[in-house]
């Protein structure tokens, strides 16, 4: 068992690649654990940041700074009653919830945290991504049609012509991208692979986002666009749009459900926003990796994992230490200082494994800290990505309907085919 | 699917592609297949007869993935799951249900629709019988590139010199277009 | 309720501004009657619209309203004058010193009373405290409807000074009853104009934070250019005045055109909007709050010294007879129609509310927009809906 | 006191009897007797440039033969004018509507209608306005009680013995 254990940490290709069932359940399990822990983080911080935009504390009362309110919403949402609306139909109303789940979630299998960190690499990673998260747009439309009632109807049918055509300029903002994984100096082939293109990404020293200068940067724009109007976020929620149809096509659902809609969306944001980071913003790479390629740099970089975590405990302290010393603080005050002291201590940890594994032999510590390194540095793109989506709740208005179609339709797709032919054209010429 | 069209299978697997095709997985993926294919035609509710159709295109799709197609698979559930079923399901829901299901049943062809069926299986059952003539036993022999190149070399031709099938893949897009251009002005109205 | 017929085919038609009906569509779709029922979030109160829908346009509507009717004109026949002073701050409880102002006036004119000159610029400094406040609860529920959440936040953190400084006048926040017929009833507190001055440098880089939230943001733009459009001759034709009103092009406000109280000693603009969109009436209400400024400005500069009553009876019996008197209300013209009696309680008071005529003009405006339009529209008629139902 | 001037000569001049101009606090209005009521205000708005009628009411008389008096308050914008034209009605009697001539009058007849039973005729649809459509009785009237309420349509409406 120990050797069978033990098999994976030395291979660099992904355990479903190596066929090595036992790590690829594993990766299974942290992912979907990581992914609700990050949905559990993600709900507190869109609360406190979207509080703190509108001169507001958001919730300060559940746990020190509301750090417990999370936990507090999923338990409410558990105990709440499950109402299912009189001639729903059942079976539908049930299993709509469970689409949405499966699309946000399946495409978590292809995304490449590190060289070899990700469940598999398929072939056809890209392509897969995009075809399950076509599957979401059923689970909105069906759970729309299952609460039996106008206003769902309405909200659902809008918000799946919504993801419907901005899944088109999605889908050719993405094949510009693996265009360009093509055009690597060796001539080898592009590849629809996800680890293939952060791979391409490498061999070309550069990030897509800044290959053909505009041409990156534009397609890079419009997957950007289109992945807030596919997760219904920010200034296209037209579904749960409340001034107009109170809540879109989760209106009838409450309690248990209706979370895991609330699931399914978060976990389709950071999904849709990994792609984005491994298409156009390399993956795992840390920043300038040829560029600052000495050992001293290797050894900086690899600190900044450490020093993050070190800065979260040191603000963590110092809210502990400016919590008023009434008695009805000592509780949050022990609690805050227990979260300080367990960040500090991650901190540390992290400390002792980078000075650990400087060295470059295949030292087990090495190895672990070049791992952490790159799931260090891709966690922290893509919690760039979710800061601008409650960036955009704070700041922009909604949509109209026929506006946000007409960008879509009028105005995504042309650019995008405009963007394509452009990189085909360069790419042709520069090789 | 006989034992020895199955290992030789296994036997000629190359390194980099791992086994998926275990006979359990391929009797599960058919079965669900048939499974959710009857359901399409039993359910009297159109919404789970879409649902069970989708079931059914997902596991063609994982059908695919196990002839070492991954690209067909992918392309199938974008455009089958994907695309076409959201505009079924937009249909299903916009044509309000309740009213067609009450109309008579206006067409009295049941005879011919049995004719047809029985002359199908019919069919079924002599390639089953024949089974191995019909159907040499021919060696898989695995793709050397990806499954994806090789399409595209058939498509659009390598190393400059014309796919064979590049000519009808474009007459095929100018009859989609004709369609959709068709269906615009169908519908054309003052928005 | 119960036999209002809920399909009620017949809606406000206003055939004399000829509105082109839109033409037969080729597929008949199924027109839809949607109730953006009395309890609705965008509806700023309780407001029934029925909307008639082909698809997303909207074809006609109609508004049912008087859900909160109170008989406000009817309690008014069984209260003496000062009794009734305090239920007109209840009718257009967002401007309630402005309500107070134009039912004082109009009863002083029915005396024949003149305000001493210290009341009357205490009155306008109040009233326009209390135009801005409502700009500002305007602005905040009326991005929130588009969906812009965060100047709600801020206008609601600004308007909190102005009830601070009302407070400390009269002890009310919203419903302040501070006027009295004949003056003002509480002397200014002792730090009134430091207080009102600090507002005033507090608040001025504040509105340039809500117009650079949203004036030049492009999605606020392209949800409020041409919509709602209504030109000048319909606003006049259908009785449409306020902000509504100069946005769409007729330079007209009551506080320039028939200066009451004091407003003739000011010196400050009227805003003009070209096309009457959803747009020209954000900006007008946007440089009507600065103009307010500048007025409070020069009034706390200027108050005089001097007694705050007139010399009004203790027991008020105004002579047999009837006037009209009008006032600027943020929403737009508030008139007092008295007839009295000669007895201590009015014979009759018609209140005209600006929000109950300025909806009516909701039927042109929102005809062939959309749903979401509906709600912008609503937002941007300001409407109060105590005012309306009375 | 009687108001004086020229255009208050010329109407005089044109309907003698039916019409006299009074004025009172500076505010001047019309008493105009009901058959003259829709063209004297057309009149107005087409050749005064009255343009914007600025309110409808009416005010309840129970002791007088004609118990109503109905009430338009009108404005010019080129004159920066009011004035004020004056009818007695009576009780039962209906009024021409002026709806044709300034559309704001829709629903400030409506209100009128709904608050004292007065008929407009010629409106596009004269029902309640502010009042449930079943509800009888018009309260701004003066016989109409301050505690009274329709005890019959509280009743089936709202399912409970009585509003007070």
């Amino acid at each position: 068992m120990p050797n069978f254990i033990m098999s994976y940490l030395g291979s660099t290709v992904t355990p479903g690649e190596a066929g090595n069932q036992f790590w690829a359940l594993m990766y299974v399990l942290i992912i979907f654990a990581g992914v609700s822990v990050a949905v559990i983080c993600m709900n507190w911080i869109e609360r406190k940041a979207l509080a703190h935009f509108q001169v507001r504390l958001g919730p300060m009362r559940v746990g020190p700074h509301g750090l417990l309110q999370p936990i507090a919403d999923a338990i409410k949402l558990m105990i709440k009653e499950d109402i299912i609306p009189a001639e729903a139909d059942q079976f539908v109303f049930w299993i709509a919830p469970m689409i949405g789940l499966l699309a946000a979630f399946t495409v978590y299998t292809v995304i490449p945290f590190g060289p070899s960190q990700a469940v598999s690499d398929m072939n056809i990673g890209i392509l897969f991504m995009l075809g399950v998260s076509s599957l979401g747009v059923l689970g909105i439309v069906v759970a729309g049609w299952a609460s039996n009632s106008h206003y769902p109807l309405i909200g659902a049918l809008r918000s799946s012509a919504q993801m419907v055509s901005y899944e088109v300029a999605m889908g050719l903002a993405i094949v510009s991208a693996i265009l360009m994984t093509s055009m690597n100096a060796d001539g080898a082939d592009g590849t629809l692979s996800m680890i293939g293109i952060v791979r391409a990404q490498q061999a070309q020293h550069v990030w897509f986002l800044f290959k053909f200068f505009p041409l990156g940067l534009i397609a890079f724009a419009i997957f950007a666009i289109a992945m807030v109007a596919e997760t219904n976020r920010a200034p296209f929620d037209l579904a749960e749009a409340e001034s107009e149809l109170t809540a879109g096509f989760h209106t009838e659902y409450s309690g248990l459900r209706w979370s895991l809609f609330m699931l399914a969306e978060y976990a389709a944001m950071i999904a849709v926003s990994s792609i984005a980071v491994t298409l156009w913003l390399g993956g795992w790479m840390r920043p300038f990796p040829n560029f600052l390629h000495a050992p001293a740099w290797d050894f900086i970089f690899s600190l900044f994992p450490c020093l993050t975590f070190a800065g979260l405990a040191a603000i963590a302290f110092i809210g502990t230490a400016r919590m008023p010393s009434h008695s009805f603080f000592k509780v949050q005050r022990i609690g805050l200082a227990v979260f300080s002291a367990l960040l500090g201590f991650i901190a540390l940890l992290l400390l002792v494994i980078a000075i650990a594994g400087r060295s470059a032999d295949m030292s087990l510590a090495a190895r672990f800290n070049e791992g952490i390194g790159y799931v260090y540095w891709f966690v922290l793109k893509v919690a760039v990505f979710m800061y601008l989506f409650i960036w955009y709740r704070a700041t922009w208005p909604r949509y109209r309907f026929d506006q946000l179609m007409k960008i879509g339709w009028k105005v995504m797709l042309p650019i995008s085919l405009g963007v394509l032919m452009l990189t085909a054209i360069v790419g042709v010429l520069v090789k | 699917m006989n034992p020895a069209m199955n290992s030789a299978v296994t036997s000629t697997m190359n390194a980099g592609m791992a086994p998926i095709a275990t006979p359990w997985f391929f009797y599960a993926l058919a079965g669900l297949a048939v499974a959710s294919g009857v359901a399409v035609i039993t359910r009297r509710n159109a919404v789970h007869a879409a649902l069970a159709l989708i079931v059914t295109l997902l596991s063609v799709a994982g059908l695919y993935l196990m002839l070492y197609a991954p690209f067909v698979a992918g392309v199938q559930i974008i455009v089958y799951a994907g695309g076409i079923m959201v505009l079924f399901l937009f249909v299903i829901m916009l044509v309000n249900i309740e009213r067609s299901s009450k109309e008579r049943q206006f067409n009295r062809m049941w005879p011919v629709g049995l004719a047809a069926a029985c002359a199908l299986m019919a069919l079924f059952v002599s390639a089953f019988t024949k089974g191995r003539t019909l159907f040499p036993d021919r060696m898989i022999s695995l793709p050397e590139s990806s499954n994806t190149q090789q399409i595209a070399g058939m498509l659009y031709g390598e190393a400059g010199r014309m796919g064979q099938y590049t000519f009808a893949f474009e007459i095929a897009s100018l009859l989609l277009l004709v369609a959709i251009l068709g269906a615009v002005i169908m519908t054309k109205k003052k928005i | 309720m119960s036999d209002h017929n809920n399909d009620s085919e017949n809606v406000v038609s206003l055939s004399h501004l000829d509105l082109e009906t839109p033409e037969k569509p080729y597929l008949d779709s199924n027109e839809l009657i949607i109730n953006m029922g009395p309890q609705h979030p965008a509806t700023h109160g309780v407001l029934r619209v029925i909307l008639k829908l082909d698809g997303e346009k909207v074809l006609g509507t109609e508004c049912v309203i008087g859900y909160l009717h109170r008989g406000v004109e009817k309690i008014a026949e069984n209260r003496t004058y000062t009794m009734f002073n305090p239920y007109v701050d209840r009718m257009d409880y967002v401007a309630a010193v402005s309500n107070g102002l134009g039912y004082c006036e109009a009863v002083e004119k029915l005396l024949n009373v003149e305000a001493p000159a210290r009341a009357k610029y205490i009155r306008v400094i109040l009233t326009e405290l209390n135009r801005i406040a409502s700009h500002q609860l305007w602005l905040g529920t009326h991005a929130l409807d588009i969906g812009a959440m965060t100047p709600l936040f801020y206008t609601f953190r600004d308007r909190e000074e102005i009830l601070k400084i009302f407070e400390k006048y009269c002890g009310a926040r919203l419903t302040t009853h501070a006027f009295r017929i004949g003056g003002c009833q509480y002397e200014t507190y002792a730090g009134f104009e430091k207080d009102v001055k600090n507002f005033l440098t507090f608040v001025k880089p504040k509105i340039d934070e809500y117009e650079a939230l949203l004036t030049t943001n492009r999605i606020w733009l392209e949800r409020t250019k041409n919509v709602g459009v209504i030109s000048g001759a319909d606003c006049i034709a259908l009785g449409v005045t306020g902000p509504v009103l100069r946005a769409s092009g007729v330079k007209w406000d009551l506080r320039k055109a028939q200066p009451y109280a004091a407003y003739s000693e000011f010196d400050f603009e009227i805003p003009t909007g070209e096309n009457g969109d959803t747009y020209d009436r954000y900006m007008v209400r946007m440089i009507e709050m600065r103009q307010s400024l500048r007025i409070i400005e020069q009034a706390v500069n200027g108050i005089p010294e001097g007694p705050i009553m007139g010399k009004v009876p203790k027991v008020i019996k105004p002579p047999v007879g009837e006037i009209y008197h009008s006032i600027e209300a943020p929403k737009g013209e508030l008139g007092y129609f008295i007839v009295s009696d000669g007895s201590t309680q009015p014979y009759r008071i018609r209140v005209r509310p600006p929000s109950f005529v300025n909806l009516q003009a909701l039927d042109i405006m929102v005809r062939g927009m959309l749903v979401a339009d509906v709600v912008a529209v609503i937002g941007t008629l300001d409407i109060v809906l105590g005012e309306v139902d009375r | 006191m009687p108001w004086i001037s020229p255009m208050v000569e010329k109407y005089k001049s044109q309907y003698g009897s039916g019409l006299d101009a009074q004025t009172y606090l500076g505010q001047n209005y019309f008493s105009v007797d009901h058959s003259l009521i829709p063209n004297i205000l057309r009149l107005l708005r087409d050749d005064q440039q009255f343009d914007y009628c600025v309110d409808i009411t009416a005010v309840h008389y129970p002791k007088r033969e004609k118990q109503f008096d109905v009430v338009w308050i009108l404005y010019s914008f080129p004159r920066n004018e009011r004035v004020r034209v004056k009818t007695q009605i009576a009780d039962g009697a209906s009024i021409p509507s002026s709806v044709s001539i300034w559309p704001t009058a829709n629903w400030l007849e409506r209100e009128v209608y709904d608050m004292f039973g007065i008929q407009f005729e010629g409106h596009p649809d004269l029902k309640r306005i502010l009042l449930p459509d079943g509800w009888k009785g018009y309260p701004l009237r003066k016989d109409y009680g301050i505690l009274q309420q329709d005890q019959e349509w509280v009743q089936i409406n709202l399912g409970i013995e009585s509003g007070q």
